[in-house]
């Protein structure tokens, strides 16, 4: 296995695929944003309940490869609980450490900068974190 | 008997890159050097606007391009030059169809009837045209293994019946449908059948005039031509039946601010200036692929998939999608718990092509109840050893996944 | 100062053929190595198919080619790289502005503006979108030396006028349109106005954000580029307003056998396998280009332009038809008594390329009454003593034709 | 000027470019036919009278390069007043000398030969003949 590869299926992505955090159909949700690649067919639901400008709680169900699946697991680890101002500069911080922009950014972000080196996957990494940015940029 | 070692050494990407092992041929070939030759040839020596220059390169470049008109209908058993139109692709071929020969008749309550497998390009066009005339897409269903029932087929035929369009082989897991008994089914009553090659060309003897094929369409670039060519195979009557639906120069008769009349086809089909090194690339292209018997090309595929199914079953959790058997050079697959995208990029940062998704088949995926698959397709230069070498990195997948 | 005697070094047609003075680029332009050399390096390197493979040569066709929009936004002042759909070329970029566009607004009784000096591609689209829905092409008269009237045009206008479609170069005559005053006096009453720039982009330089066009056209053989491929330059606003008119895949989000739903622009007009390496080849001719000053360029065609004019005049029974002001670099003439065509045969034994004919401008030759014209159309890399060749070649045409 | 264009633009093309054969308008004739090349815009009528299978008189008018006109001016020269049976056989041997196959053809149809060196042209020589032929198919 090349280091490349090996740098992109560490084992946080590894975990967070095998065990996802969150990882449930909540259909009851006050807002359930969909996260879909037509090009390689990945669709993931995000359920958030946003109560009085936080984000009290947040599941995802779907489909997707490894790192589409842990990328969407680290983004529940991290935003739930969340303020929206503190969500805003979480995705902010995630977009910029995958761009391999450094940034004080919590740890385990930085196992998705890896995508860059495969053009083809960056796309996965950055999945759910593209809708719920259009969501909060349509909101706000 | 087919020498894919030697093979090899006409397409220069693997001179370039010697550790390349190129298994997404269904979704576009390599080019052989004659190609790329053909091209360069075209604009160093005899580029030209064509049909109109009375100078000599003008006259080369038309002459050369109205050539190629005739090897094409001569590759794929057309009885004439006349019977090619030059299109982009074959998304181009089947919505030039789908708007014009099937715009013009199309009723409500009339009926277009397509199979489960169909690549977008061969299933939207139908779908759009039927939406806008108020008809109704039909869809073959097929079984797991991908077979069309011809049962079936023959009692949903009707009056209402406008076309039937279904590929030859599908892109997706390489089933071959049987269209020589589709033709026959459909001709019974009167129902014109368009064929989608686009994954056959390159593989098959194709003879449309004795499959009786009312539209035959294709791509270039799978069949080791250039990107941006396609044809149109159309019998000559149905071209007749046929307003062009693109207007420009080059496919006038007449024209004033009034109204405009229109050459014959093929030309009234080719508008404006087309892509005339695609054309030259196209004609060595065929030229190329024409030195080969297509019987050992077929022959050599069809022992390269064995062989890759048979080893493919070393690695856990694999399954094919779709069948063992009626299938051309492309095997679908996944395996147990990886997803389809982990494959092809751990694949791919060892240098070997494959193709993971949709194939632009998604109903066919929703059918099968797949987000997606891993898709290797072969062509005449891929070697057993390549075989091998993907399936020594599929070997460890497993520990890179889930820890060994 | 441009340098044509080098720039010619950049074109491997006037080393394999130092005799060949190619005067129609209007038609299409000769090919500089660069250009050739980037679709050899595409189809040696990383031919891919785009968008979906995760491989690495994918990956590289991909970006390569989606990099080009980028540039092709930069070369003609767009303010985005989603403003740019790549076509087949500008017969296509109008057909799909035509279709789509106007095709899903237009009412009967509405109205399309076009000139009198428009090439087919620019009239008959029109035309034919307008007798479908029952609208009316209208006309915008031009004097025998090619000038449009702006005071005319202005009363013109009214509610029911949907769209003005103007060429920005006459391809027949080489007159230079108004263009940025039509536009002003177009958008006074919210019409808005397609240039089609098949004749300027490789002159001039281009802005459509200042110009505030809103649409813009052109092909990149006639771009030093490849044929095959187009550009069409609209506003986001009208992409937004345009649906897809070709189906298939690549531009899909969603297909299910009821109905499909599709991606949003650019990508949704560019369905099936496009032209890949056209594109990129493109991006070639287009940096290529970008190295000399467009002023310069201008200049320099200007410049040579005159002096042809000034030479021709010694040929007996010569007239310009057009305008010796106003002009790009084209010359359209006759020659009292001698068909245009056999000048063009006669020039053409001696390696000289010009064209004779309608120039795919019918309705403009029925207004000038004449049955065609002999075109020289210059570019970058002519030179002062082809004009003085072709020159000579002339003045034996009475002799050959009359004797001595 | 070079032996090919020489050859195109003979002594034989040349007259009859300037002294056409029967070159006046006849409306009033039993057929006409039009003659037309979209390409380069070169158009003739033909004017026939045809009285008991035989060809009693043809004219011609309309504008064209020195090839199409002169190649319309002999064709008036050596149809006029045949039996549709001769002008068949002729129309034939047009074809057959324009192609360049030795045939016991008149002699000014070789003339028409050269124009196979210049293929932006060979329609030229044959437009007015082609419309004639097509409508003999027609009417036979
Ligand atoms: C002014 C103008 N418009 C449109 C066209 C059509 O371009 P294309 O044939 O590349 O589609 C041309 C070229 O022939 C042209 O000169
Ligand atoms: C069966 C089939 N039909 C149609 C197409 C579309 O071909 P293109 O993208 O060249 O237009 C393809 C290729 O992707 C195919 O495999």
């Amino acid at each position: 296995m090349t280091d490349q590869l090996k740098a992109l299926y560490q084992s946080v992505i590894l975990h967070h695929n095998k065990e996802p955090v969150g990882y449930e159909k909540r259909p009851e949700a006050g807002m359930i944003i969909e996260a879909y690649n037509p090009i390689c067919g990945d669709r993931f639901n995000l359920y958030l309940n946003i109560v009085e400008g936080q984000l009290e709680d947040i599941h995802f169900h779907g489909f997707g490869c490894a790192i589409s699946k842990a990328s969407t697991s680290i983004l529940i680890k991290h935003l739930k609980g969340k303020s929206i101002e503190e969500v805003k500069q979480l995705v902010a911080a995630y977009f910029k450490t995958v761009n391999g922009e450094a940034e004080d950014a919590p740890e385990d972000f930085a196992a998705f900068a890896a995508a860059k080196a495969f053009p083809g996957r960056m796309k996965c990494a950055t999945l759910s974190w593209d809708e719920l940015n259009e969501y909060l940029k349509s909101v706000s | 008997m087919l020498e894919p070692d030697n093979i090899r050494k006409d397409f220069p990407v693997f001179r370039e890159h010697p550790d390349l092992i190129y298994f997404d041929n269904a979704a576009t070939t390599q080019k052989p050097q004659v190609v790329i030759d053909a091209i360069t040839e075209f604009y160093t020596h005899f580029n030209a606007n064509i049909h109109r220059g009375v100078y000599d390169i003008a006259a080369k470049a038309t002459e050369r391009y109205e050539a190629v008109r005739g090897k094409v209908a001569n590759f794929i058993g057309a009885p004439s030059a006349k019977n090619i139109v030059y299109t982009s692709g074959t998304t181009a071929s089947i919505n030039l169809v789908a708007q014009s020969f099937l715009g013009a008749q199309l009723k409500a309550g009339d009926e277009v009837i397509i199979s489960q497998m169909e690549h977008h390009a061969n299933l939207i066009p139908w779908q759009m045209i039927c939406k806008a005339k108020g008809a109704t897409l039909k869809v073959m269903p097929i079984d797991r293994e991908g077979a069309i029932d011809l049962g079936t087929l023959r009692v949903s035929l009707s009056k209402r019946t406008k076309l039937i369009a279904l590929t030859h082989v599908s892109n997706t897991f390489g089933r071959i449908n049987p269209i020589r008994e589709v033709i026959k089914i459909a001709h019974q009553k009167n129902i014109p059948v368009l064929v989608d090659g686009a994954q056959s060309v390159a593989h098959f003897d194709i003879d449309v005039s004795d499959l009786d094929a009312d539209f035959f369409v294709f791509s270039g670039h799978k069949l080791f031509g250039p990107t941006g060519i396609g044809i149109l195979y159309a019998k000559e009557e149905h071209l007749n039946a046929m307003q062009p639906i693109v207007f420009g120069g080059d496919m006038i008769k007449n024209v004033s601010f009034e109204k405009s009349s229109f050459l014959s086809a093929p030309q009234c089909f080719e508008a404006g200036t087309t892509n005339i090194a695609g054309v030259i690339g196209l004609g060595a292209a065929i030229d190329y692929l024409s030195q080969y018997d297509k019987k050992e090309i077929k022959a050599y595929l069809k022992e390269l998939r064995e062989y890759a199914l048979s080893r493919l079953q070393e690695i856990k959790g694999f399954s094919l999608v779709g069948s063992e058997e009626h299938s051309s050079a492309i095997i679908s697959f996944v395996i147990d718990g990886v997803h389809p995208h982990d494959i092809a990029t751990i694949l791919g940062a060892h240098q070997i092509a494959i193709r993971a998704g949709n194939h632009c088949t998604q109903p066919l995926m929703d059918f099968l109840e797949l987000p997606g698959t891993s898709r290797m397709s072969f062509s005449i230069y891929n070697l057993k050893s390549e075989v091998d070498r993907a399936i020594e990195i599929m070997q460890e997948i497993h520990d890179l996944m889930f820890g060994a």
